[in-house]
């Protein structure tokens, strides 16, 4: 899409929400849900992803879709860091009952510019009580 | 209060899209303005001008089309989305080479940027979807 | 400040209605539509858990499609709350945000 | 659809089950089921219907579809035995795990031709055990 | 042997429709006789010409039109299932009035009796779906 | 006279999957494929399930649909097999017929 389509918009700071609840591939909800963060990034909102349930299977390191004929669009999620889309917010329940760890999970990463540019981990598993305090938080929450 | 929709399912397989379009006019009878309806994923679908419903189903496209007659609401499909499905307005169309167009009345074509604008605008985004 | 949390799901076919509940705050409303409704039915599987639940937050559910699928009030789980399109419109307004469980 | 449409195929009689287990109106494939089944009666072949999880509110008794503007498709299985599709088994256990009893569901009945035209009931009670026999028996299995 | 393919959601939006490709290519890599593919429910989204997906994305309206060609497939489009979302041939359109049609070339849309021909004559039918 | 059953769903967003284990015949094949791949790991919330059905019939798992949810053989429950797409063919031709479990 380009730039110049873009609406627009009421100077306002809102905090976004994406919530990722199901896994890549077999749906296209995960990666037009990562569409949107893209997208969404120009407009310097307060975003943050959320992922729990079958949504953690996004993340999972190592995916490989030559069999399948799909394209492999995990590492987008590396680039986030790029588009300052840097709290990735994994919900620790959600792994565990899957037999996941965070080792699982691809490494992504961000520059602080606030420190100096240090390479920080984007990635931040929480607990199920986090993860409900961080939606109770939100502005908008938008799921697909 | 503004409203901002979603829908992100196509017309008829799911409920997704009659239950927005209920909740879109009791908000509106209700007194409150519908910033904008956005489709996004199937939901694209719904602004085919090509379906054929059955004589004594709803037609959910006319519907989307009459109630954005009426109350000048923005039924955005977005474009991304839309090309991957098959919907195209006459522009699109004419960029992509293909020799035919099926978008509605009422339906414009757009960026994912509408959706995000919808967020920042409405006071409350009600999304609808599987 | 708090949510409105929607549902459209069977919690016999998904996860999804579970979930919801899981990660409902105190305070918060959790609305069943679409085939979600049949949550709401007495006597089912699923009756202690949302018994449970209608304890820490409200529960309402769309009339109309709670009758699409055969059911009526008197078939609802005691303290589960019945409204309309019309019901819904309120309770997103009402709510400081809307979360929908797809 | 025009009945001339229909091909011309081999004379062999196969068991058809049809197996419904989603709710009716959430989606479309209840109502996409019954239309395959009303088409697929025209073909003579031995045709059950199998009703289970989700599956069985389709059968319930008393649905008003005129708040959500949608048909109420549920008087065609009324009709179902003017098509000779007499053989619709329902699962006990996805009843009960409902709530539900066999009470609750719609009376469905057809004329028995070996029989004198005696009235009967085309909904059967079955256990999840006779369901995995009858699932067993078929030849083509169709699940939307 | 002979299969029967039954495709029952739309392309992109779930993975039935590129499942189904992979198990007709395979069959018909092993020598099997693929009798018939079926698209039913949101499957007739398959059918549609119009759609443009990413260029670095498969295509999977062209993939199954080479298929078709390839093997002299039969793919057919459930005609209930697609006026209700939108997928017409030229026939179709002149015949409901609209001004336009989508179909895919090497697609035919027809009546619900083919797929249970092919649950009839197939020695197996084998079902994608959500 | 056996039945091939196929699963596309993960146990952990639908109850297909246990739907279809609960109604599974002794000698019948299932075969995990799409999102279902993800009931095939060890160590899982549903492996004690999988592995208890793995006693009355064979549990096969799509090899690409595996890969491409970031998991290989040494992931998977023991006693799953690994099969590619000309491995499906050959188990829909080697039953009598097929379930899809949708």
């Amino acid at each position: 899409m380009a730039m110049d389509e873009m609406p627009d918009v009421p100077d306002v700071t809102k905090k976004f929400l994406y919530v990722n609840r199901k896994a890549p591939y077999g749906t296209i909800y995960a990666l037009e849900s990562l569409e949107v963060v893209l997208i969404g990034a120009a407009f310097e909102q307060d975003v943050s992803l959320a992922f729990l349930d079958d949504g953690v299977y996004q993340l999972v390191d190592g995916q490989d879709t030559t069999g399948i004929g799909m394209k492999n669009f995990s590492p987008t999620y590396r680039a986030l860091g790029d588009y300052e889309v840097t709290k990735l917010y994994v919900e620790k329940e959600s792994l565990e009952e899957r037999g996941l760890t965070p080792d699982d999970l691809m490494q992504i990463t961000y520059e602080d510019e606030d420190d100096d540019w240090a390479e920080k981990p984007s990635i931040r598993i929480v607990s199920r009580a986090e993860m409900i305090d961080i939606m109770a938080d939100q502005d908008v929450i938008l799921s697909f | 209060m503004k409203f901002g929709i979603v829908v992100d399912e196509g017309p008829y397989t799911h409920q997704a899209s009659d239950t927005a379009y209920q909740f879109t006019k009791a908000a509106l009878e209700k007194g409150h303005e519908i910033f904008r309806v956005f489709f996004y994923h199937d939901g694209v679908n719904n602004g085919t001008r090509l379906t054929v419903p059955p004589q004594d189903e709803r037609n959910i496209q006319e519907r989307w089309t009459k109630l954005a007659e009426e109350h000048k609401l923005d039924l955005v499909v977005c474009i991304a989305a839309a090309q991957r499905r098959g919907i195209l307005d006459e522009n699109e169309a004419k960029r992509q080479g293909k020799d035919a167009n099926n978008i509605a009345p009422g339906f414009r074509i757009s960026g994912l940027g509408q959706l995000i604008e919808a967020g920042i605008v409405a006071d409350r985004l009600v999304v609808f979807g599987d | 400040m708090s949510t409105l949390h929607t549902v459209n799901k069977s919690p016999f076919e998904r996860s999804s209605f579970i979930s919801c509940l899981n990660h409902v705050k105190a305070g918060d409303a959790v609305l069943m539509i679409e085939d979600a409704v049949v949550a709401a039915r007495k006597g089912s599987a699923f009756a202690e858990i949302v018994e449970k639940a209608a304890k820490d937050c409200t529960l309402y559910v769309l009339g109309p499609d709670l009758a699409a699928r055969g059911m009526g009030e008197d078939d609802l789980i005691a303290g589960i709350k019945l409204v309309d399109y019309g019901g819904f419109v309120d309770l997103a307004a009402e709510h400081d945000r809307t979360n929908a469980w797809l």
